[in-house]
């Protein structure tokens, strides 16, 4: 029977082309009209450690987060199978190289010691020997799967016969097997998967033809199978979808928004976003000037975020963009540019810290750190985003905010979503406005920051006949330094005074948005990337009788604690669950700072890998019913 | 913009009879003899008694942070070319904080001005040794003897790549100032190590001990700096590199380097972005006059095909 | 009649010997047995800008903090009196060189134009002309000063008739002459004087005897005047008292403490802490080492940090002094810190921010940042000190308690506190305890983040027969990375549970004293330099009838909620009023963060100047007794 | 410490034909022949594929942050000046983000060993340009021609100060062992740029470029890098400046430079601190048994009497 929704475990060696596979299944099945997203797991390595792809695929919307168990784990090697044993559901599809059935866990060197000590226990507690094939025989036996066993070597040995291929690039062809596998179980349509290795391989027309071979002699061997997981018709139409990461979704975002220098350095997982911009940064439609950008890779995130105060100061909206360290690196040009009341854009993509931590996972540990580093009170406005959409239009709105005020905005995201590939509607561009704020020509006698208004009117360096300064001191109305009592104190409440401003003149729904149930009995509270497995949890319970609203909040500063304060006091204090990606659910001290209100009920989740809906539903539906304060989750390897 | 004085009427607060006065004097009639227009003009400078040097000069002024000048000058010329940036600095803002900058702006050849103000010491923290203040020095400031050795400004300048290398005195103010308009009008990454006498706080490399070792380079006939074909780069480089490790009883001030012939970052980046610098972050257009983007429906489209699937429900 | 208390401004141009002046009156003054708080201030600038010192002097009892008005002010120029003409109280004493008479405020270069035109306008609501010849008869007749007028350059001559003075250096003994008159006015005796300047002139004997030659001509030109300010005798016996600043007092105490290795890059106001610590870098006591501390200047604070950090690994106590730009930078190594659970210690003064903002003016507002920069969660202490003698035994206390603990200790304090000056007890050094946590000797296969217990025996780097590995990035027990969810799982809640340890462990009087009245009616809260002026003023509303406590938070982080907030439930909530150099009055917000309490009133000053005695115990009262919400200080030039 | 192999167990999960495997098994030997007791032996490091050096070594490592090696390093020899400390760290590491404290370090003359992974690329974060990727360089990681120009690694260490500068390819192990020996037991700051290929991002520097390039200036007879004489100093090293410039068709391994006249800094501070290096931060006693401090009432007194007035009530 067809299905709404599939989930796919996608896995090999990094550097073996499984980022090919999920990228040639994806756009394949956005082909189709299905709606996707793909989580990727990574380590911090070049090649040979264990990378995987965690597909949902649905037929009926675009799915929001991915879940366990998958129905589906298409393995490159046997790294794979013992990593994800636990991950397969009841009569689920196992691909895999029937060459690594004998492959010993002992034997595997690029499994952690930890994580090799920790699996033979758990097979040991299965009563599963260390070896491949008797993990196969256990899903087959306990769980009812299917195992697909292919000859990886017999095909491409096949492949070889046919084309003129260097041997050392054969085992590039391994992800093309893969993709055949998955392929032949959900049905897709061989022309879906010919356009999508067009967009992969661009020109190169060889390499689409051998791979469209490879799919052939892959569905010779899997005849019995084809459509054995296949899906119900698309239920959406869309024309056309973007199939697209976040760090894709935010750099779009920028270049509609009007970048015009960009910044970093680089560092996981912030730098696509630049090499994304970098590839956009000028276009000429119809003789119309799209950028330029200039894309700047300086030599530390110091030198980034000063140089894009820089630019700023010169008129261009301007941005960097990096993750934890190199976010720690930025505060004290951060700090000046509050001093300075200068719109620049830092798009900070959170990874597991402290240090370097866990530099290719998420997390979202860092809320603290975008709200208070710096020295000295200033305003600052930090926003962040639920999903790729969301993303795309705050990335346009942080460089609004920043201008309309004056003051730095960080765009707050993390690894989840910058890295996870999701299928998209194409944004409504049209409906997108750029506002500079008070902008002036400037003129003689100029004053920068003239205090009659609390925004003043900004001129950019190199405005006709108009001279201005900037200090990172405390300074005048020109800019010059001065230290006089009376002119700090207007010039200090001038700057933070701001922060009132920009909570009366953002919208409420810019600030938060609630979703499910009108008259909830619980509420669940989170940002960012949260959002999708927590809408994913209250629908799933609300199936089961409970009715539950999820606020995401996407003003994380100034914190409209007033619009939060009163959508909490909604249900009783012991019915506000927060949600986040840390060990100290950080919201929930920000949400009692700001808006004077205690959640005393929390999700966490700090192992580095995204929050699923399934364990998410489970951990709510425990605190609704149990009265648990908090759960720690931890799926996923 | 009509003339107006290059001055402004602040108080200079240096403390009096500070090199950095020399300096002052010798940027401002650099810029009026080049008629620089205010407007289009900009002194980024850090922080230290240097760093103030903005303030007192009637042209757009960014003062930034410790070590942090050549950033934001980066920052600046880049989204708008027009501009002329000079950057200004002490020793250690420059060389010591700021040294990872002053290498990386060396390997970009931008067309920006370094004034470096070599003094010796950290002037507005009370007078600490610099990265300039040779080892076993002894200033009255210092408690004991300097432990550290010193950097050689002109010599690490070269290696990193500056195109325009010269060192001025801060009491000599003619020759300082074409010093300045030289380096100003060079294109390309120009850098002067500025000898200014620190009057409070240095008392070894006082304005005596200069006035008495320092001559000029161009008095020798036979000195050419200038790379007059880029074959000739590496000769030019290592005779300017031996004639600054010249220190002690003579001092040699003037023109150590001089290549026109390394493209400047600006004219790399035109290459990759067409309409670059005419056309330049600071004066491109971004919104319609309603507000709505540049990039309309259609052109993101256009712009982004890349991410587009084009569904067939196949 | 003799005073309890006397306050004295000495003001004069930066560079001219007016800190010269300072020390030399309290020495003499504590010599005498008299108590003296002197607090500094002083312009970002070498030479010229006006520059004071505002003093209390006690007979009764050491001082704790400055007051307004003051009984004389003992003027070097001109622009002294122009910047001070409201803080000499009715019958206060002015001392001045009768040659700047004439002088006119728009003649003074050195004022800036803001501050120029707000005394023109103070003084034209006077009714006062902009010479200082009409501020003084306005002095006299309204406020009945005595003018004490004389003539520095005839004075000056007179010593050098009889000295051979190179003529270049004669200005230098403007601040003798300064000195003498106050001496002369407060009737201190020339053998303390001598004394005081004998220890400020080392061994260069005739600075001392044209000092002292110097107060004769002062004194026989005052004879009337002698003793006109008159103290009680001193009521207190110390047998040795301590001069010092509070960058002195924690230089003591890390010395004390058993700092080996102090990096620092200079900076407005540590900066002084390293120079001190230089001085002692190394002392043999009877054939015992004191010492050695490596004293390193670095190329930056980065720098400062992570040697700082290596120095730890090694086994050195170890510290960095900073103030706010610089610990900005060291965020990305506190972080490292944290996650490889290293005791280091970072001093961090703060300043006027935000970004250079007022160097060398004091402030609180870097609250957050001390509390919550740096990506990722991990443990980290933050304490604060409310005075000199507080700051010394912290000092001490911060190796301890990142030993015991294994985390980054931040000593915050301020400028305020680093700058001024204060007779202080001889520190107990005898009760001080050095206690280093678990050290190991290491060995065979040891494992440097064992997690069989929160703080791991820790062994220093070069440990006999012992091999370990530090890494940014999670890691396993032997400091190799690793990226196993469940090991990251163990690894990173054993380091943030230590904040729970912590919190338990250390003593309620290290986390909050509690000054005052046992049954209060209001409560004031705060922490660091606010102390002194909040015990003055809680005490002195206490005469009034109104019973107050102060408490004063030392331990800041990990906040101690719980004792807060028994605490200040004692009193109404409207009675309960938190005090902060800030705009934001920060700690309220923390008490709202990690106690659950609203604190809804509070006192805030954030000219950059200290809060005074005299205008806080007025801000209190006015918020106890007419339900004002927030008053916002700013005296002081 | 008795005999153990110099190798930890762990999975080397650089990719199989990375030059840092070569550069790891000549360290592994240096340190073998060098007899170096592991426990005394420190690698630090910074962040990048180079980084992860230390955990492949069987002496005590350190991991640092992304540019921070050197000054870990500083910390950790000043602090116990018996421990040979070797840091390694890319090209990105320590002469992009890390460039100051590369600066910083050639000041100082500390007596450690700097390794350079020289790979032209940024290897972990996947292949963009490092500042040793000349200019105009198009990769096949990179989407255009590298916009920057390259720094020369041994020109800038000559004039940062190091007193013993090397090159050596990663591929001649027998070669690199020697220079890292050589490095070792130089007292001061030594640094050994090491070509390193890397097989995944940079398909211009490769083995096979390298492999037909390279050539040891040792088999030339006529150099000698040595400075016999202080007074030679400033010849040799612009000796070795000139040759640092050459590369293309062939390019110069082996000792550019070394001079043992320069003290270290460990040395000045024990002119300072008297019983220094013997005692050292990291040996010296702070406490009594019973926990009190070293400085008890008495000492402190006469330790701090600057601070002390004896009160008499006059
Ligand atoms: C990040 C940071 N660290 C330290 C300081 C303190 N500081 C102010 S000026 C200065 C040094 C000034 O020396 P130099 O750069 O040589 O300039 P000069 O005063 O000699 O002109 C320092 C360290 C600062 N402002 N910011
Ligand atoms: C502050 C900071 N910025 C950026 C990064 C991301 N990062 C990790 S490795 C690396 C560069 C590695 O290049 P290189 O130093 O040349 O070392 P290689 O991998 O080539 O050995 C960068 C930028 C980081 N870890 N920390
Ligand atoms: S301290 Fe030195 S550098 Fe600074 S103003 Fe005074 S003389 Fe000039
Ligand atoms: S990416 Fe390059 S440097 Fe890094 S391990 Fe692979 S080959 Fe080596
Ligand atoms: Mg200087
Ligand atoms: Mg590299």
């Amino acid at each position: 029977m067809p299905r709404e929704e599939v989930g796919v475990i996608l896995g090999g060696p990094q550097g073996s082309g499984i980022e090919t596979s999920m990228m040639v299944l994806t756009r394949a099945l956005a082909r189709h009209g299905f709606g996707v997203i793909a989580d990727r797991e990574y380590f911090s390595n070049i090649t040979g450690r264990h990378s995987y792809i965690h597909m949902l695929i649905s037929s009926k919307s675009i799915p929001r987060a991915v879940r366990y168990p998958v129905d589906i784990v298409a393995s490159m090697d046997a790294e794979t199978l013992f990593t994800h044993i636990s991950d397969v559901g009841v009569g689920g599809y196992i691909v895999y190289d029937t060459s690594v059935a004998m492959k010993k866990l002992e034997e595997i060197p690029s499994i952690e010691d930890t994580t090799k000590s920790r699996i033979a226990e758990k097979l040991r507690g299965l009563g599963v020997d260390t070896t491949v094939s008797s993990i196969l025989r256990f899903l087959e036996r306990e769980r009812g799967c299917r195992l697909v066993g292919l000859d990886f070597a017999a095909l491409l040995r096949r492949l070889l016969a046919r084309y003129r291929i260097e041997p050392r690039l054969l085992s590039r062809y391994v992800s093309g097997i893969i993709v055949s596998a998955v392929a032949t179980l959900l049905n897709l349509d061989r022309r879906a998967i010919e356009y999508s290795l067009s967009l992969q391989f661009g020109g190169r027309e060889e390499l689409v033809e051998q791979n469209l071979e490879l799919l052939k002699y892959v569905e010779d061997g899997m005849q019995s199978l084809r459509g054995a997981v296949a899906l119900e018709k698309p239920r959406q139409s869309f024309r056309k979808i973007l199939v697209a990461t976040g760090n894709d979704a935010v750099a779009m975002g920028k270049i509609v928004g009007g970048l015009r220098y960009q910044s970093y350095y680089p560092i996981t997982p912030a730098a696509d976003e630049s090499f994304t911009i970098e590839r956009h940064e000028y276009s000429s439609v119809d003789g119309v000037d799209v950028g330029p950008v200039v894309v700047m890779q300086t030599e530390d995130e110091i030198s980034a975020v000063c140089s894009a105060i820089g630019a700023a100061l010169a008129g261009a909206r301007s941005a960097t963009a990096t993750s934890g360290p190199g976010f720690d690196l930025m505060v004290e040009g951060l700090s000046w540019a509050g001093a300075n009341e200068v719109p620049v854009v830092i798009t900070y993509y959170q990874r597991g810290g402290p240090s370097t931590g866990q530099p290719t996972r998420g997390s979202q540990s860092d809320l603290f750190n975008a709200l208070f580093a710096g020295h000295g009170e200033f305003a600052r406005i930090v926003i962040s985003s639920g999903d790729h959409e969301e993303a795309f239009y705050d990335a346009v709105e942080a460089f609004n905010l920043a201008e309309r005020f004056q003051v730095p905005v960080i765009h707050l995201l993390d690894k989840f979503l910058a890295n996870s590939i999701k299928t998209t509607p194409l944004p409504d561009v049209d409906s997108v406005r750029i506002v500079r704020g008070m902008v002036t020509g400037g003129g003689r006698g100029y004053k920068r920051f003239d205090l009659s208004s609390t925004v003043s009117p900004r001129a950019f360096l190199g405005a006709e006949d108009t001279i201005m300064w900037y200090t990172g001191d405390e300074h005048d109305e020109y800019g010059h330094i001065v230290e006089d009592p009376e002119n700090r104190r207007a010039m200090y409440s001038k700057r933070i005074v701001k922060m009132d401003m920009i909570l009366s003149e953002i919208p409420r729904e810019r600030k938060l948005t609630v979703y499910g149930d009108e008259d909830p009995e619980y509420i669940v509270v989170g940002w960012g990337s949260v959002k999708g497995a927590a809408l994913d949890a209250i629908e799933a319970l609300s199936r089961k009788g409970f009715r539950g609203a999820y606020v995401n909040v996407r003003l994380l500063w100034p914190f409209p604690g007033r619009e939060v304060l009163e959508i909490l006091t909604r249900v009783p204090s012991n019915r506000v669950v927060a949600v986040e990606h840390s060990y100290g659910v950080l919201i929930s001290d920000l949400a009692a700072m700001a808006a004077g209100v205690r959640i005393r009920r929390g999700v966490a989740k700090f192992t580095g890998r995204p929050i699923t809906s399934t364990e998410l539903e489970e951990a709510l539906h425990k605190i609704i019913t149990s009265g648990v304060e908090r759960v720690v989750l931890s799926y996923g390897a | 913009m009509e003339h107006r004085s290059y001055k402004t009427d602040l108080w200079v607060d240096w403390c009096p009879g500070c090199g950095n006065f020399g300096i002052l004097t010798a940027v401002i009639r650099a810029f009026e003899e080049l008629s620089l227009d205010p407007s289009k003009t900009v002194i980024v400078s850090g922080i230290g008694c240097s760093g103030k040097t903005p303030h007192f000069v009637n042209v757009n002024g960014v003062h930034t942070l410790h070590g942090r000048a050549i950033p934001f000058a980066m920052g600046i010329k880049l989204a708008n070319p027009q501009l002329t940036v000079v950057v200004h600095g002490g020793d250690g803002d420059l060389l010591g904080i700021g040294a990872g900058h002053f290498v990386a702006l060396g390997r970009r050849n931008i067309d920006v001005t370094v004034i470096f103000h070599n003094n010796g010491v950290y002037g507005l923290t009370k007078g600490q040794a610099s990265p300039t203040l040779p080892l076993n020095t002894k200033t009255k400031a210092l408690a004991k003897p300097n432990i550290q050795q010193a950097v050689n400004p002109v010599a690490l300048a070269l290696s990193a790549g500056y195109t325009f290398v010269a060192r001025g005195y801060a009491f000599d103010g003619e020759h300082l100032k074409n010093l300045i308009k030289r380096a100003i009008l060079h294109k390309g990454a120009a850098f002067i190590d500025v000898l200014q006498p620190c009057i409070t706080f240095n008392d070894v490399y006082t304005a005596e001990y200069y006035r008495k070792r320092v001559y000029k380079l161009e008095d020798e006939g036979s000195w050419n700096p200038v790379v007059e074909r880029p074959g000739d780069r590496s000769s030019k480089l290592l005779k300017a590199i031996e004639r600054s490790f010249e220190w002690g009883d003579r001092i040699p001030i003037g023109v150590f380097y001089e290549d026109a012939h390394t493209t400047t970052l600006e004219e790399r980046f035109s290459q990759r972005l067409k309409v670059y610098p005419a056309v330049a972050p600071s004066n491109s257009r971004i919104a319609e006059s309603d507000g709505r983007p540049v990039v309309d429906r259609r052109r993101f489209e256009e712009v982004f095909r890349e991410f587009i699937v084009d569904v067939e429900g196949v």
